[in-house]
C-alpha cells in the first residue's frame, strides 16, 4: 500500500500545491494520530482473528473521565491515569467475556458499543464537559522538534506494538492464535490470556486516544464523540493488509493505511472539493486503492 | 530393547464421553521406555482420543488416572503433560501456517533473551533436528508453503525438540512417502535407542511388524488386547480389530491393460509456473495407472493442472482424442474428469453439510426443478444408492458428514465424485488415513470402476498400494516423470524399481529430462 | 374541570447536544410544575428520520397526552405527526417546525446567522475576506447560512473564501475543516461556524497555527462558548445565542393550553435570538442558569 | 435465541402492561420490517463468509431515486423499479468487484458505503425530498387483514429467502462456499457467480427496504437516512445465530434477531426508561443474550 499512499501524496501536491508543505503534512499527523492509535490496538485483535467494535466508545468515555477528573480541584493530575485505567478497563472486560466465556467477538464488543456509549454519555450526563485550563493540553497542541506531540505519541504507539508482535513471545502467540487458534491451545498457550491481553490492550490504547482527543479539543461530549471511529481503525488495519481471518499482517501496513486516511481526508479539503464529492471520491479511491494492491501483488489471498 | 522393570507411563482406567458418545471407556494402556508401543484399531476406535487425554487437550471423565514414572499427574493441561516430558505428533496437524518451521518448532516454548524472542537461537536449534530428519526445507521457511508431507515432519520436530521422554505419533506417515517413512524410522530407532517410550499409531501393518515391540488394540472405546512382537500377525490383528476375519486384500479383478485399448486421457506438456514441468502421458480404458513419487515430486500440482484447478503455463489435455483442456474445475467435471484431493477435510467435504448434500452437490443443479429447485426425492434415491454401492456406514443420509469415520468420509468423497459420471478419475491418496476394512473396500471399490472402462490415476505414497492396485505406475521426480514401469511376463512391479527412480540422480533444472522406461 | 397531564413524550434530533438537555429540563421543569408526577420519556432519533418516526409510533401506543417534537426535518415529519393528531395527541413543536404541529416555538434561525455575520461585517468596516463553516444539512443550520449568506452577499466589499466544507457539526469537524482552510488561504480575516462547536473547533485550529488577527463567530451561547468569550485572547468574539430552557418550556406550557382546549392566536412563536461578545456576556443568562 | 425473545416480549409486558396489545405489536413488526429486510440480504452474504457494509447508503440511495422518480409527472408508477433497479446495481458493482476480482468485502464494501452516501446526498443536492403524494404511500402506511404491509413485505422476504438457502440448488451453494470456499470451488460450483448473487440480492433487498421507507415516510434525505443500518442488520444476523466465517445459520434466527432488537427498542420506550439508560441496558442485554445461548447450546463453538 505504500506506492498508494506515496501517489496519493503526489497527487494532492499536484492538485493544490499545498499538500506537502511542512505545516500541512504535520496537521495530517496530527489528524491521523487518533486513528493511528486506535487502529494499533485493532491490529493486535484482528490478528487473533477477532474484532473490537467498542474503540470508538470507550474512546468517548475515556476522555470524558478525564475531563472530569481534570476539573476536579486538587487531584487535576489524576485525569491521564483516570482516562486510562477506564480504557483499560472496558477493554479487559471485553477481553474477559471473549477469552473466558468463548462469546463471539462482534456481538460482544457491538454489546459494548452500546452501553459504554451510554456510559459515556451519563458521565456528562449528556453535556459537553470542557476544561479551558486543562493541565495536559500541550498534549493535543504543543510539538517537540517541530513534530505535533499527539503525532509523537502515535508513532511511539507504532513502535511499541511492532516490538511486541515481532520481538516477544506474546507476540509471536498472537500471530499463532490468528493462524491456527486450536494448534496454539495444543501447544500449551495460554489462549485466554492472549485474548485478554489484546483486548485490553485494544481498550487500552481506545483510553489513550481518548485523552488526545480530550487534550486536543479541550472538551468532550459523551454522545458525539468517536462516533463511527471503529469503521476508520478497521480500515486502516484492512487497508494496511492484515487479514480479517487473523494470522496474517503487520503493524507497519497499518500505519501506512491510516495515514492514507488521513491523507485522502485532509487532501480532499485541501482541494476545496465539495462535501458531498468528498463522500463519492473517498469511496472509490479506497475500493481503488485495494484493487491497485491486489493487481500489484498478483495474489489470490482473500481477506 | 532392554525393558526396564517399571512402566514409564500408565494410563488407567481412561473413559471419555462427548455428549452421547462414548469414544473411550476404561482404557489401560502402559509404555515402558525404550520400547516402541504400537496402537491399532478401527476408524473411530478412539486412539486419537486416549492421546489426546495423554497430552492434555481432553480432560478424561473422572476414575481413571495417568502415571508418570508411578505419580499420577493432573490430567487436562497440556502444559502439565509437556512439563512431564510427553510430546504428541497429533493427526491434525497444530502449526500455525502463518509462522515459519522454527516458530512452529518452538512454539509456547519459545527461546528468549532478555525478555526478547531469540529467533536464531531457534533457528539454530531447528536445524540440526531438521537435518536428522533430512527434510529440504530449512528453518525459517513458512509453513504455509510447505506440503502437507512436509508439515508433518515440522510436527515431529517439534516433538523432538522438546527432549521428551514420552513421544506420541499418531499417523505420523499418512503423508509421508516411504524414503521419507525410512527416514523417520532411523529416527524412531534413535529416540528408542534413548530410552524414549514410542506410542505408534498407524493402519499400515508393515509399519507396526517393523517398529512395534508391543501392539494394544481398541475397538469401540474398549481396549480388546495387547500382542507382543513375536505373535503379531495380520489374521490376528484384523479379528481383533474388527472382530471378524478378513480374507483378500489387494483386489484386482479388471483385464489390465493390454495395447490395444483405447486412450482416454492424454497430457501432452503439462507445465506450470513452480514445479511441473512437461508432463505427457496416456491412459487407456479401464487401466488404473499408478503415480508415486517423494513428497513434494508434483504429483498432486499435476494433478490439479489437469483437473483445470490451478492455472497451467502451457499444456493440453485430451479426452478421447478432443481437446479439452480445462480452464476450471467445472470444465473439467462438466468433460468428466474428476478428481479425488488428498486433503478431505479442507479441500474435499462440507463438514457442516449433511451426508446426502455432500453427496449430490455437484449434481443437485442437473436434478433440480424449475428455477433451481431441489429435487428432495431424487437427492435422497441418489444417497440411498450411494450408501450401497460404496458401503457407507451410517445410521442416516441427514447427519452431517463431520460426524463420520474417516474412512466413510472418505467413502462419501467418492460418491459425490462417481455422481458426476466420471470417464477419468485422478485420485490422490484415496487411503490417506483409512482403517485396513475400509482401505479393502476402496481397493475393491477401484478395481470395479475400472472393470466398467473408466481411465483411473491413482496417486499414492505406500508403495505396496501402488505395486497392488495399478496395472502401470509413472514416477515423478521433482516434478518431470522421470520414469514409466510396467510388469512383464507375468512380473509383478517391485518396490525398489519406483523407489531408485524416485530418489535417483537429481535431474538438470534447464537441460532435458529424458524418461526412463522399465520393465519389470 | 381540567384534565389531567398524565404523560409526555419528548424525541430531540440528538440528546449528546447540550442543547437538548436543556430544552428537555426547560420541558420537565414547566411540565412539574402542572403535575408533579407526570411521566416524561425522553428519546433522541440521532437525525434519523425512520428513526423518529418509529419513536412517535411507540408514543401513540403507549398513549401520551402531548408528544414534543425537535423535528429531523421539517417537511418529512408531516405523516407521523399526522398519525399522531388522528390519535388525538396534541403535538408541540420546539426548535424546528413541524407541519401539522399544533403549536411551534423556535428560535429565528435566519435572524441569528445574520446576526453573527453583521458582527463580522462591522468589525471588518464591511471589507475582508471570510468563509462559512456550514454543518450536516438540517432546516436550523441551513437558516443560519442563508442569513449569513444574505449578510456577506449584501456587503460590497467582503469576499466569501469557501462556504462548502462542512464541520459536521461538532469541534472535531470544525478543527478539521479550518485547518484545512488556514492552510488554503493565507488571507483569511474571519470565520462564521454555523453553530458554537464548530466555530469553537475552527479557533482551536487558529490557535494552534498561531493565527491571532482573526474573528470567529457562531451561534447558540453555549456554556463552552460563555467560557470562550470571557477569555482576553479569544478568537471567538460573538454567539448570537438560543435560550433552549425557555423555548421548551413555553412550548409546552402551549402544549398544555392546546390540551385543555384553548386555541392559541398565535400558534407558532419565533424567539429573536440575542448576539453576546465579551462586553454583554454578564447579562446573558446561560442555558444551565438555575431557573 | 427464540426463548431470549420470548422472555423479552413477556417481561416488558409485565412492565408496562401494554406491550403484548395488538396495536403495540403491530407497530413493533413495522419498526423491524426494514431492519428484517436489511438483515435477510446480509444473511446470504454472511453465510459466504462476506460482509456488507453498504446497505444502509444503498438503502439511502434507492430512497431518493424512487422519490424523486415519483415526482416526475407521467411516469411516477416508475418509481418502485427505479428504486429496485437503483439498489439492485449498487449490489451488482460489490458482487462484481468482490467475486471477480477477488478483492477483500470488508473494504470493498466500506468504500461503497462511502461512495454511495455521497452519490444519495448528490441525488437530493443534500435537501430532504419529500412527496406528500406518493403513489405508493399504502405500502408504508396500509395494512392488510390488519397487519401492516411493511411487515407483510419484511415476512415475504423471509421466506423467500428461506426458500432460496433451504430448497434451491442456490441455496446450497451459498452454505458451501462459506462453509469451505475452496472444496466448493473444486467440486465445480459457480462460485463467483453465487458470490454476485449474494451481493446483487443483498443490494436488491437495501432497494426494497429504501422503497418501505420512502413509503413510511413521505420522504427520503440522502445524508440521514439509514446511517448506522448495517450494524443493526449485521447484529440480527449474528444475534440470529449466523456464523461470521460463514456456511452455518438460518434465515429463521435472523429474524428472531431482528425481532429482538426492535422488541428491545421499542419496550425500553414503552417503560419510560431514559434515553442514556436505554443505551446501557440494550448493550447489557445483547451481550446476555448471545452469552444465555451460548451457556444454553454449551457449544464452543466461536463466530
Ligand atoms: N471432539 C469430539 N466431539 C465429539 N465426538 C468426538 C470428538 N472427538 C472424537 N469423537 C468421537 O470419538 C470417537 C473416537 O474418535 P478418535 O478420533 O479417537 O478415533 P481414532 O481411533 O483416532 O480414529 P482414526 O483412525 O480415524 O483417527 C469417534 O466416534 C469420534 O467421532
Ligand atoms: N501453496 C504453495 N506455495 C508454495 N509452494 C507449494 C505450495 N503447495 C505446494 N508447494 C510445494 O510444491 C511442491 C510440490 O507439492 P505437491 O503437493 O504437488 O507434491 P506431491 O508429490 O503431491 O506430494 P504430497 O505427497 O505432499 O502431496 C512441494 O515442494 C511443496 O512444498
Ligand atoms: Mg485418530
Ligand atoms: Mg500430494
Amino acid at each position: 500500500m505504500l506506492p498508494v499512499l506515496i501517489l496519493l501524496a503526489i497527487g494532492f501536491q499536484l492538485l493544490t500545491g499545498k499538500f506537502l508543505s511542512v505545516n500541512n503534512l504535520s496537521i495530517v499527523m496530527q489528524q491521523a494520530s487518533i486513528n493511528i492509535v486506535l487502529a494499533a490496538g485493532m491490529t493486535f485483535v484482528i490478528l487473533t482473528g477477532g474484532i473490537d467494535l467498542s474503540v470508538g466508545s470507550v474512546l468517548a468515555a475515556s476522555a470524558m473521565g478525564a475531563l472530569i477528573v481534570s476539573l476536579v480541584p486538587g487531584i487535576g493530575w489524576m485525569a491521564i491515569p483516570a482516562g486510562l485505567a477506564l480504557g483499560l478497563m472496558f477493554g479487559l472486560v471485553n477481553g474477559a467475556l471473549i477469552a473466558l466465556l468463548a462469546l463471539p467477538p462482534f456481538i460482544i464488543t457491538l454489546g459494548s458499543l452500546t452501553a459504554v456509549r451510554g456510559v459515556a454519555r451519563l458521565m456528562g450526563e449528556d453535556t459537553t464537559v470542557f476544561n479551558g485550563q486543562l493541565p495536559f493540553a500541550v498534549i493535543g497542541n504543543g510539538s517537540f522538534l517541530g513534530i505535533p506531540i499527539l503525532a509523537l505519541i502515535a508513532l511511539t504507539v507504532i513502535v511499541a506494538c511492532w516490538f511486541i508482535l515481532r520481538r516477544t513471545v506474546l507476540g509471536t502467540w498472537i500471530y499463532a492464535i490468528g493462524g491456527n487458534h486450536e494448534a496454539a491451545r495444543l501447544t500449551g498457550i495460554k489462549v485466554s490470556f492472549v485474548l485478554l491481553f489484546v483486548y485490553g490492550a485494544s481498550g487500552f490504547l481506545a483510553g489513550v486516544g481518548g485523552i488526545m482527543s480530550a487534550a486536543r479539543l479541550y472538551a468532550a461530549n459523551g454522545l458525539q464523540l468517536g462516533q463511527a471511529y471503529e469503521l476508520d481503525a478497521i480500515a486502516a488495519v484492512i487497508l494496511g493488509g492484515t487479514s480479517f481471518v487473523g494470522g496474517v499482517g503487520s503493524i507497519w501496513g497499518t500505519l501506512v493505511g491510516a495515514l492514507i486516511i488521513a491523507v485522502l481526508t485532509n487532501g480532499l479539503i485541501l482541494t476545496g472539493v465539495s462535501d458531498i464529492w468528498q463522500f463519492i471520491i473517498k469511496g472509490l479511491v479506497i475500493i481503488a486503492a485495494v484493487s491497485l494492491d491486489r493487481y500489484r501483488l498478483k495474489s489470490g489471498n482473500r481477506t | 530393547m532392554t525393558p526396564q522393570e517399571h512402566p514409564l507411563l500408565e494410563m488407567r482406567d481412561i473413559s471419555k464421553t462427548f455428549g452421547s458418545v462414548v469414544a473411550l471407556s476404561g482404557v489401560s494402556l502402559t509404555a515402558y521406555g525404550g520400547e516402541v508401543h504400537a496402537l491399532m484399531g478401527e476408524n473411530g476406535a478412539g486412539k486419537s482420543t486416549l492421546m489426546k487425554i495423554l497430552s492434555g487437550a481432553y480432560t478424561p471423565d473422572a476414575g481413571g488416572d495417568i502415571r508418570i514414572n508411578g505419580t499420577a499427574i493432573q490430567t487436562g493441561s497440556p502444559k502439565i503433560s509437556q512439563a512431564n516430558g510427553i510430546a504428541v505428533i497429533y493427526q491434525e496437524l497444530t502449526l500455525a501456517p502463518n509462522l515459519t518451521v522454527a516458530e512452529n518448532v518452538f512454539l509456547g516454548n519459545e527461546r528468549t533473551r532478555r525478555g526478547i524472542v531469540d529467533r536464531a537461537a531457534m533457528r539454530e536449534e531447528t536445524t540440526p533436528i531438521l537435518k536428522r530428519l533430512g527434510v529440504k526445507f530449512s528453518a525459517s521457511t513458512q509453513v504455509a508453503s510447505l506440503s502437507l508431507g512436509e508439515r508433518q515432519l515440522v510436527e515431529i520436530a517439534r516433538g523432538m525438540s522438546r527432549g521428551a521422554r514420552i513421544i506420541v505419533m499418531d499417523e505420523p506417515t499418512t503423508s509421508l512417502s516411504s524414503s521419507e517413512t525410512e527416514k523417520l524410522f532411523d529416527v524412531i530407532a534413535g529416540l528408542k535407542a534413548e530410552g524414549i517410550a514410542i506410542i505408534y499409531i498407524s493402519h499400515r501393518m508393515e509399519e507396526i511388524y517393523r517398529l512395534s515391540d508391543r501392539c494394544s488394540v481398541l475397538r469401540d472405546g474398549h481396549y480388546v488386547g495387547t500382542l507382543e512382537h513375536d505373535d503379531l500377525n495380520a489374521e490376528r490383528l484384523v479379528s481383533m480389530m474388527v472382530g471378524r476375519d478378513m480374507s483378500t486384500f489387494y483386489t484386482k479383478e479388471h483385464k489390465p491393460h493390454t495395447g490395444e485399448r483405447d486412450i482416454v486421457l492424454s497430457v501432452k506438456g503439462m507445465t506450470d509456473s513452480r514445479l511441473v514441468k512437461d508432463c505427457s502421458f496416456d491412459v487407456h480404458q479401464g487401466e488404473v495407472l499408478g503415480i508415486a513419487g517423494l513428497v513434494g515430486s508434483g504429483r498432486t500440482e499435476l494433478a490439479r493442472l489437469i483437473y483445470g484447478a490451478d492455472p497451467a503455463v502451457s499444456g493440453k489435455v485430451f479426452l478421447n482424442g478432443k481437446d479439452v483442456t480445462p480452464t476450471s474445475p467445472r470444465d473439467a467435471l462438466a468433460e468428466g474428469i474428476a478428481y479425488l484431493t488428498e486433503d478431505r477435510k479442507e479441500l474435499g467435504l462440507f463438514l457442516d453439510m449433511s451426508i446426502s448434500d455432500n453427496i449430490n452437490i455437484s449434481v443437485m443443479e442437473n436434478d433440480s426443478g424449475l428455477g433451481g429447485t431441489r429435487r428432495f426425492g431424487k437427492e435422497e434415491a441418489r444417497a440411498r444408492q450411494s450408501f450401497e454401492n460404496l458401503e457407507i456406514k451410517s445410521p442416516s443420509s441427514k447427519i452431517t458428514v463431520g460426524s463420520l469415520s474417516g474412512g466413510n468420509q472418505q467413502k462419501v468423497l467418492l460418491a459425490r465424485l462417481l455422481e458426476a459420471k466420471p470417464k477419468v478419475i485422478i485420485l490422490d491418496e484415496p487411503t490417506r488415513g483409512v482403517d485396513v476394512g475400509a482401505k479393502s473396500e476402496i481397493y475393491r471399490l477401484i478395481d470395479g470402476l475400472a472393470q466398467q472402462g473408466i481411465a483411473i490415476m491413482m496417486i499414492s505414497s505406500e508403495l505396496p498400494e501402488i505395486i497392488g492396485v495399478s496395472d502401470r505406475v509413472l514416477v515423478m521426480r521433482e516434478g518431470v516423470i522421470a520414469g514409466e514401469i510396467s510388469p512383464q511376463d507375468g512380473k509383478a512391479i517391485e518396490q525398489e524399481d519406483i523407489m531408485r527412480l524416485s530418489t535417483g540422480p537429481s535431474a538438470s533444472p534447464s537441460g532435458d529430462h529424458p524418461r526412463q522406461t522399465v520393465t519389470a | 374541570d381540567d384534565k389531567k397531564l398524565e404523560s409526555i413524550g419528548i424525541s430531540v434530533g440528538l440528546l449528546g447536544n447540550p442543547f437538548f438537555v436543556a430544552t428537555i429540563k426547560g420541558i420537565e421543569d414547566h411540565a412539574r410544575a402542572i403535575n408533579p408526577d407526570v411521566d416524561i420519556t425522553s428519546v433522541s432519533a440521532d437525525y434519523d428520520l425512520n428513526k423518529q418516526v418509529s419513536q412517535i409510533d411507540s408514543f401513540i401506543a403507549k398513549g401520551v397526552d402531548i408528544i414534543m417534537l425537535n423535528a429531523v426535518d421539517d417537511e418529512a415529519i408531516a405523516p407521523a405527526v399526522m398519525r399522531a393528531k388522528n390519535a388525538g395527541i396534541v403535538i408541540a413543536a420546539f426548535d424546528v417546525s413541524a407541519p401539522g404541529a399544533d403549536v411551534t416555538v423556535m428560535t429565528d434561525n435566519i435572524a441569528a446567522g445574520r446576526k453573527a455575520c453583521e458582527y463580522i461585517v462591522e468589525q471588518l468596516d464591511g471589507k475582508g475576506n471570510v468563509a462559512i463553516i456550514k454543518g450536516p444539512s438540517s432546516s436550523s443550520l441551513n437558516d443560519r447560512f442563508k442569513g449569513c449568506s444574505d449578510v456577506f452577499a449584501a456587503a460590497g466589499g467582503i469576499t466569501v473564501l469557501s462556504d462548502g466544507q462542512n464541520g459536521q457539526g461538532s469541534r472535531d469537524g470544525g478543527l478539521q475543516a479550518m485547518q484545512g482552510l488556514l492552510t488554503r488561504f493565507d488571507d483569511l480575516d474571519a470565520v462564521f461556524g454555523a453553530n458554537d462547536p464548530m466555530a469553537l473547533g475552527a479557533q482551536l485550529a487558529a490557535k494552534q497555527l498561531g493565527r491571532t488577527n482573526l474573528i470567529i463567530t457562531g451561534v447558540d451561547g453555549a456554556p463552552d462558548t460563555e467560557a470562550s468569550l470571557a477569555e482576553a485572547d479569544s478568537l471567538l468574539k460573538a454567539s448570537a445565542s438560543q435560550d433552549p430552557y425557555t423555548m421548551a418550556g413555553r412550548a409546552l406550557d402551549m402544549g398544555y393550553a392546546f390540551f385543555q382546549g384553548e386555541r392559541p392566536e398565535q400558534p407558532t412563536v419565533l424567539i429573536e435570538p440575542m448576539l453576546i461578545t465579551a462586553d454583554n456576556l454578564d447579562e446573558y443568562k446561560g442555558w444551565t442558569a438555575k431557573r
